[in-house]
């Protein structure tokens, strides 16, 4: 890699209670426009990173850097500003708003520029039929697939410089599944968006990738391009982080 | 006896009332679901918009801004809920969520005391009215206080443009989505405290102005807060957390319910008839009349 | 049973017992006052600890216990006023008619949720207030009902003793609740009702269950109460009395065992000895809570838990 | 020091203004005492309690006063139940107890050794009000009253004495819950009653709201109301009822046009100093229990409470009326009762001060 | 014999949609059936029919041959029928090792066992043994997905519906699964109903699948089968397996 980054989290270190550090000096490096996968077992901290990365939680070590910038201790809505998304794991919907007004509130920073906002609506829907037809429907309606869509799909209408994702395609069909990683292709060319992604599909999502991360016990064990992770080795590495 | 002029004025009696109960609600709703905390000090921020109304038409601005005295007493209890969230409400929600509820409750139960308390204690426990110049009002066979009629259509007022505001703004649409997910909101790049700061003034506020607005009708002393907080909490209730049309209509329904019940039954318990129909309602729809209901599995 | 063999509840008994072993000696050397605040101080704890029980540990945030404390000590008053019935009889009789009332009340209000739960009881407490007052000839209304005391005496000091065993004996019971399957059900059901009843919990029965057992609690304490404050008036139901146990309780440790047992006897201590102060009283109390949950949001029970975990790991 | 206990209401429940009235009257008397060397050698000093109106609050002041503070007497009670409830644990404590303005006649009728009293019982001035009506020719009255012991306690006395007295007067009976705010119903339907008179019997805020919704259904000025105590005299009246105060009738205790005692003008002329408004009754009789007490001890000759008792029993005392005051063993409700006369008063201009409105009858209990 | 598991005709309308529509399947004693089919389809809808969280609007559940018209939920999973929920549900202020006794008590078997020793092999098997004491909202998405199925298979239960039990869980505890899930269903017979949108893992562990599309039951058969045809490629799985 060309030297050149877009985030930098160097030795970071969180916690969500005092005292317990989850995060154990993690760090890691995101080019521009790059797509670095971030693998591990359940509980390594991958949740976590992301969450530190967008500020919802106090980093009390490290240093967390965007284009040179100092992001660390920002709070989650300056950060949004800079042009960073973040698609948590859980549903992030607001139920009794419709979809068209969930899609509204994603798109709330860049909500004076209508023209750009209603271009951005018609690319959501045109990739997500099924949320198009269902527009004037209370999100809270949604199946638990559709509602995974909609989460993604607020999160792409700012088309942010750097996506924090979390297991987007948890609970999508297998078409959308793909569609997802397409899509998440498809933003990152079409406007540089660099991508961070988190994932347990670790399969389709190798398939997809730059760059992975493996954590385990909140610090990376292994780094490097993607070419040389192969299924087996990952499946070697989280064998070996469950046994201890 | 059951004549029908009667039956008409009590009729009206209900409407203008009930309408006023609802301003109380709609603060008391909106917290609620914005923040998922009650505020059990509404009632005392009600009673220090009446007496900020008192102090500006008895000392400042005279009978005849009324008006001007209303608003201006409006925007104090706003500034005062600005005050009292940042010191008070704010450090809940830095601290984990299963807490807040509990510690809600009763720093606003603390507050609730705190502000009776001071009231007391700085202006004695007498009642005070701003009086008015408002001439009776004659809506068809039922004569009113001035005072009470420009509260009505204050009320009526507020509540549209609250509603308005709510409905058709973008401020008003990250409100709403706040009160469902508050991560949701930060991820969309909403600073999810100052949307607590202002509603939780808001909220207040409207409780301040059913107080500026009430104050020469149901006078000004420290507890006067109780029975429009009481009424206020029926109504949300009825009508369903969140509903702004909910707030209304169980707002009249109430009005209606507790004027002929006195009327008509017996004025003795004019406080309960209220109380069933809470209770009767609540069991029918355990979410109010229009509560919302998501899925749930 | 799990209940009586588990570390907590044999820890919390050992506790229990040594703190009323001590408190054995407070008549010997506090005054009439003293005495007499302190055994106000066990009416609330008993209170503060059966609401615990329902809205700390199983969700259901009930506005109507005071109500409940009152059907008691009214019961027991008014079938010993009208028929002379013995207060020996009253109050067992006022603990039977709570705990039915609150069997009631629990069903009526099983589908509800937060705050319309909470409203709806306390719409419930509100028509009992009521009622007390308007059926002036009855219950003779806000002049009280003058009830006949339980040791022909107002000497604190029997109550005293009749207090704290009660206090200790609902204690122990309640811990043994907690500790067995139902215990475990009650937290179940506030968390997540849907996934309790999934598990295959009947959820319903469980509420009803605790709502009976928590109302009857309280309205034993209020029986007792009742024959030894004499003076009975619907103040019973007033709203400052519910906010006064839940404050007790929250600022306690709401939901945790410990919390109303910790929270009540202060806060009852404070309120009556600020009562000299006049009209400022209030503020001062007011002061002094909003201060101590900014301290501790988890209460007295937070600031404590450490000391009491330290103690049973050096002993273990 | 000699310790007197002073257990009223001074916060929410209760009502703090009637509260209010009774102390700065009560520490007016303790300084006049004081001022005068005291009794017994002692100087006297006032232990305040809050009963917030419940009897639980004011039983819990009560044994404070008696076992920490070592009062000889408690006075000030203003609620009736917190007066009823405090006598019940003063009969086993000992020390007496004098009510200042409950009025219940549980609180003498019981003839209890330490229950004193020098407020007006209801009999006594539902007689008056009976005497009003009468001298009026009021034929048909509407009775709003809430539905609490004094409420409801004076409502049934005026139905009785109408019947015993053969007064043959229409009543109309309307009861109302005492946290009510909104009295349209009620009123609505004493106006299709058309009464000669609306007695508001009401204590507090609702007193002055049924005033102020009267107006707009058109019952005043055209119908007389009557209210049941003295709430018109308090400082705060003519602010409240700037445009409907006028002509309204009310009982008071006091007026200057009846004569004042010697030391009840020095108090008269030191409340005015100090407070810049003119002492009412309750300012007065909380003067008087503090007058009363301290002459009590100097009779006794000794702080104990029993002599207390027996002196205050045997002697006569004075008060802010220049009338004597006594405490004899008498019947019923009149027991340790002693009554001070009963004006029925009558504003007769707009922002008239009290003193000035006119006496329409003064009832004495023969 | 009677199907362990069998919908008859279900009916279940949402304002203006028909999120099943004449729903009929049998799942036979012991046996493990994959519900595949596009997101929206209906699947949630139908465990939530048969677990008796909704009422079904017409139509019938028979488990074991009985019928569960008007049974509550808990009487529902107190005849043996256990079920996970897709959006994980667990007790979030309880502890790990006090949500699986939670799930012990409530169906606590009659041979009067305390749990304890099922506790102990659930947190071994699930990996959470560190976790035992810490409270379940504390948890990862993995980890609170793993606890669910662990408080699931804490009692042995007659019939299993569970909603997507894989979503979020790290591959090599996966496997440990779904050699569980194996053993279960060896050892007591029981039946399985499964949905999942992984089609390995459908592979490895259902014989026979139903998909459903939009309310209804579209084919039935072996994944090979139903995959094969044209409608499944085009609204479910976007290209062929392979
Ligand atoms: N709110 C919280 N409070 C305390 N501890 C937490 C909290 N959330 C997560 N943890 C702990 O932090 C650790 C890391 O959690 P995290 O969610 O980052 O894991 P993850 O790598 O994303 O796992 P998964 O693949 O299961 O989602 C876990 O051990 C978990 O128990
Ligand atoms: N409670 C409800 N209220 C309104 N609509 C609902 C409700 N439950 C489900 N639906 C609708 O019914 C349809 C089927 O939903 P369901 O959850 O059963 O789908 P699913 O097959 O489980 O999908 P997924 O694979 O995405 O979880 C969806 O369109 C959904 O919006
Ligand atoms: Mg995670
Ligand atoms: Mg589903």
């Amino acid at each position: 890699m060309s030297g050149e980054v877009l985030l930098t989290v160097d030795d970071i270190h969180a916690a969500y209670q005092p005292g317990v550090d989850i995060l154990q000096g993690m760090s890691l490096t995101v080019p521009p426009g790059g797509f670095v996968l971030v693998i591990g077992p359940n509980g390594a901290g991958k949740s976590t990173l992301l969450k530190s990365v967008f500020g919802l939680l106090m980093v009390h070590r490290g240093a967390i850097t965007l284009g040179g910038q100092s992001i660390g201790g920002l709070p989650p809505h300056e950060i949004k500003r800079l042009g960073v998304s973040y698609v948590p794991q859980e549903l992030n919907t607001f139920p009794h708003l419709t979809i068209e007004e969930n899609l509204n509130v994603g798109g709330w920073t860049i909500r004076h520029d209508k023209a750009r906002l209603k271009n951005r609506f018609e690319r959501i829907y045109d990739t997500f039929p099924a949320l198009a037809g269902k527009r004037r429907d209370k999100a809270g309606s949604l199946s638990g697939g559709q509602g995974r869509m909609l989460s993604v799909a607020r999160e792409m209408i700012t088309e942010p410089r750097l996506m924090l994702v979390d297991e987007p395609t948890v609970g999508l069909a297998p078409n959308l599944a793909d569609q997802v990683y397409e899509l998440l292709q498809t933003v990152r060319k079409s406007t540089a968006t660099a991508i961070l992604l988190v994932d347990q599909n670790v399969a389709d999502a190798l398939r997809h990738t730059e760059d992975v991360v493996m954590m385990n016990l909140g610090k990376v064990k292994a780094a490097g391009p993607v070419s040389e992770f192969g299924e087996a080795r990952v499946h070697a590495l989280v064998q070996e982080c469950l046994l201890g | 006896m059951f004549s029908t002029e009667l039956v008409i004025q009590t009729a009206i009696s209900g409407v203008m009332i009930g309408v006023l109960y609802a301003l109380m609600a709609l603060g008391i709703t909106f917290i609620y679901s914005i923040m998922r905390m009650v505020n059990w000090a509404m009632g005392e921020f009600y009673m220090v918009g009446s007496y900020l109304q008192y102090m500006l038409v008895a000392w400042a601005l005279g009978p005849e801004l009324w008006w001007l005295a209303i608003l201006i007493s409006t925007a104090g209890v706003f500034v005062l809920g600005l005050v009292v969230q940042w010191g008070l409400i704010k450090p809940i929600f830095k601290k984990p969520p299963e807490l807040r509820d509990d510690y809600a409750t009763v720093v606003t139960l603390a507050l609730l005391l705190f502000l009776r308390s001071i009231a007391t204690g700085l202006a004695g426990p007498n009642q005070f009215t701003p009086g008015s110049n408002l001439p009776i009002v004659m809506v068809g066979p039922m004569p009113l206080a001035g005072a009470r009629v420009a509260a009505f259509l204050f009320a009526l007022a507020a509540l549209a443009i609250f509603w308005a505001v709510l409905r058709y703004t973008w401020y008003g649409l990250a409100l709403r989505a706040a009160s469902q997910s508050r991560v949701g909101v930060q991820t969309a790049g909403i600073d999810v405290l100052s949307v607590d700061r202002v509603a939780f003034g808001i909220g207040v506020a409207l409780a301040g102005l059913a107080g500026a607005l009430l104050a020469p009708v149901f006078l000004v002393f420290p507890t006067n807060g109780m029975i429009t907080t009481v009424k206020g909490f029926e109504i949300v209730v009825i009508g369903g957390l969140g509903s702004i049309p909910g707030a209304l209509i169980a707002g009249v329904l109430l009005g209606l319910m507790e004027s002929f019940g006195a009327a008509f039954v017996d004025s003795a318990y004019q406080n309960i008839y209220g109380f069933i129909l809470v209770i009767v309602i609540l069991v029918l729809r355990p979410t109010g009349l229009f509560g919302e209901r998501g899925r749930e599995a | 049973m799990i209940a009586l063999s588990s570390p907590t509840f044999r820890r919390s008994a050992i506790a229990i017992l040594v703190a009323a072993v001590l408190l054995l000696f407070v008549p010997l050397v506090g005054s009439n006052y003293v005495v007499h605040v302190v055994t106000i101080s066990f009416y609330y704890v008993i209170l503060a600890a059966s609401w615990n029980l329902l809205a700390g540990y199983t969700g259901q945030f009930s506005l109507a216990h005071h109500a409940f404390a009152a059907v008691g000590a009214y019961t027991s008053g008014l079938l010993g006023y009208h028929w002379g019935v013995s207060a020996w009889i009253g109050i067992p009789a006022g603990a039977v008619l709570a705990g039915a009332m609150g069997y009631g009340l629990g069903r009526l209000v099983l589908r509800m949720r937060t705050i319309y739960l909470a409203i709806a009881t306390w719409a419930f407490a509100e028509t009992v207030h009521v009622y007390l007052t308007a059926d002036y000839a009855f219950t003779r209304g806000e002049l009280g009902l003058s009830v006949k005391s339980l040791y022909g005496t107002l000497n604190p000091t029997p109550y005293y003793f009749t207090f704290l065993g009660l206090t200790v004996v609902v204690l122990l019971g309640l811990r043994a609740l907690i500790d067995s399957p139902i215990g475990y059900f009650m937290r179940a059901i506030k968390d997540d009702e849907l996934r309790a009843k999934s598990l295959g919990i009947d959820t319903t029965r469980v509420k009803v269950i605790v709502f009976s057992i928590s109302s009857a609690i309280a309205g034993l304490a209020g029986g007792v109460y009742g024959h030894y404050i004499v003076t009975l008036t619907p103040q019973m139901l007033d709203f400052s009395e519910m906010a006064k146990i839940v404050v007790m309780v929250v600022i306690g440790g709401f939901g945790s065992f410990i919390g109303p047992i910790v929270g009540a006897a202060p806060v009852n201590i404070v309120l009556t000895y600020l009562a000299s102060y006049g009209e400022w009283n209030l503020a001062f109390f007011a002061a002094i809570v909003i201060v101590l949950m900014r301290f501790s949001m988890e209460g007295i029970a937070g600031l404590i838990a450490p000391l009491w975990n330290r103690l049973w790991a050096r002993n273990a | 020091d000699i310790g007197i206990g002073l257990d009223i209401p001074l916060s929410a429940p209760g009502d703090a203004a009637g509260g209010q009235l009774i102390r700065r009257g009560a520490e007016i008397g303790i300084d006049t005492v004081n001022a005068a060397g005291g009794v017994l050698g002692k100087k006297l000093k006032l232990f305040v309690t809050d009963s917030q109106s419940t009897p639980q609050m004011g039983v819990a002041n009560y044994r404070r006063l008696v076992s920490e503070d070592k009062v000889v007497a408690v006075t000030g009670m203003f609620h009736s139940s917190v007066a009823i409830g405090i006598n019940e644990v003063a009969k086993e404590m000992g020390v007496p107890t004098l009510a200042v303005q409950a009025s219940a006649s549980d609180i003498t009728a019981k003839h209890y050794d330490i229950a004193f009293r020098t407020h007006a019982v209801d009999p006594v001035r539902v007689a008056a009000w009976m005497e009003f009506i009468k001298k009026k020719g009021f034929k048909k009255v509407s009775i709003l009253a809430e539905t609490t012991d004094y409420g409801i306690g004076l409502t049934d006395e005026t139905i009785a004495q109408n019947k015993s007295g053969n007064f043959g007067i229409e009543i109309q009976k309307i009861t109302f819950d005492n946290k009510a705010t909104d009295f349209s119903a009620q009123l609505l339907q004493v106006k299709a009653f058309k009464p000669d008179l609306v007695l508001n019997i009401a204590v507090g805020t609702p007193v002055d709201l049924i005033m102020d919704q009267a107006t707009t259904v058109g019952l005043l000025p055209a119908t007389p109301m009557l209210i049941s105590y003295d709430a018109p005299t308090r400082p705060q009246y003519w602010q409240l009822h700037a445009k409907n105060g006028d002509g309204i009738y009310f009982i008071a205790y006091y007026s200057p046009k009846a004569p004042l005692s010697d030391i009840g003008k020095t108090f008269a002329a030191t409340y005015k100093e100090k407070y810049k408004e003119d002492p009412v009754y309750g300012a007065l009789n909380g003067y008087g229990a503090i007058m009363i007490i301290a002459d009590g001890l100097k009779a006794a000759g000794s702080a104990d409470p029993k002599a207390l008792i027996k002196a205050l029993e045997t002697g006569t005392f004075k008060s802010w009326p220049d009338a004597p005051v006594t405490f004899p063993r008498a019947d019923g409700v009149y027991w340790h009762n002693w009554v001070p006369p009963v004006l029925i008063m009558q504003y007769t201009k707009p922002m008239q001060d009290w003193k000035e409105a006119d006496v329409v009858v003064a009832y004495s209990k023969k | 014999m009677a199907a362990a598991l069998e919908a008859i005709g279900l009916n279940k309308r949402f304002n203006g949609l028909q999120a099943a529509n004449d729903v009929s399947l049998a799942v036979e004693q012991g046996e493990i059936r994959g519900l595949i089919g596009p997101n929206g389809a209906g699947k949630t809808t139908l465990v939530n029919l048969v677990t008796g969280v909704y009422e079904a609007d017409s139509g019938e559940v028979k488990l074991a041959g009985q019928s569960l018209t008007g049974c509550a939920m808990h009487e529902i999973a107190r005849r043996g029928l256990v079920r996970s929920f897709q959006v994980t549900r667990l007790f979030g202020s309880l502890t790990v090792a006090e949500n699986l006794r939670t799930a012990f008590l409530a169906r606590r078997p009659e041979d009067g066992s305390d749990g304890e020793a099922q506790i102990e092999r659930m947190l071994d098997l699930t990996k959470l043994r560190p976790l035992a004491d810490t409270q379940a909202k504390k948890l990862s998405g993995g980890q609170r997905a793993l606890l669910q199925m662990g408080c699931g298979f804490m009692v042995p239960g007659s019939c299993y519906v569970l909603d997507e039990p894989f979503s979020g869980i790290n591959p090599v505890i996966k496997d440990a699964i779904i050699d569980m899930i194996l053993d279960v269903n060896k050892r007591h017979g029981a039946t399985f109903l499964i949905v999942s949108h992984e089609m390995t893992i459908v592979r490895r562990l259902c014989p026979k699948v139903t998909v459903m599309m939009e309310g209804k039951v579209a084919a039935h058969g072996t994944l090979d089968e139903v995959a094969r045809l044209p409608e499944v490629i085009a609204g479910y799985l976007g290209k062929a397996l392979e």
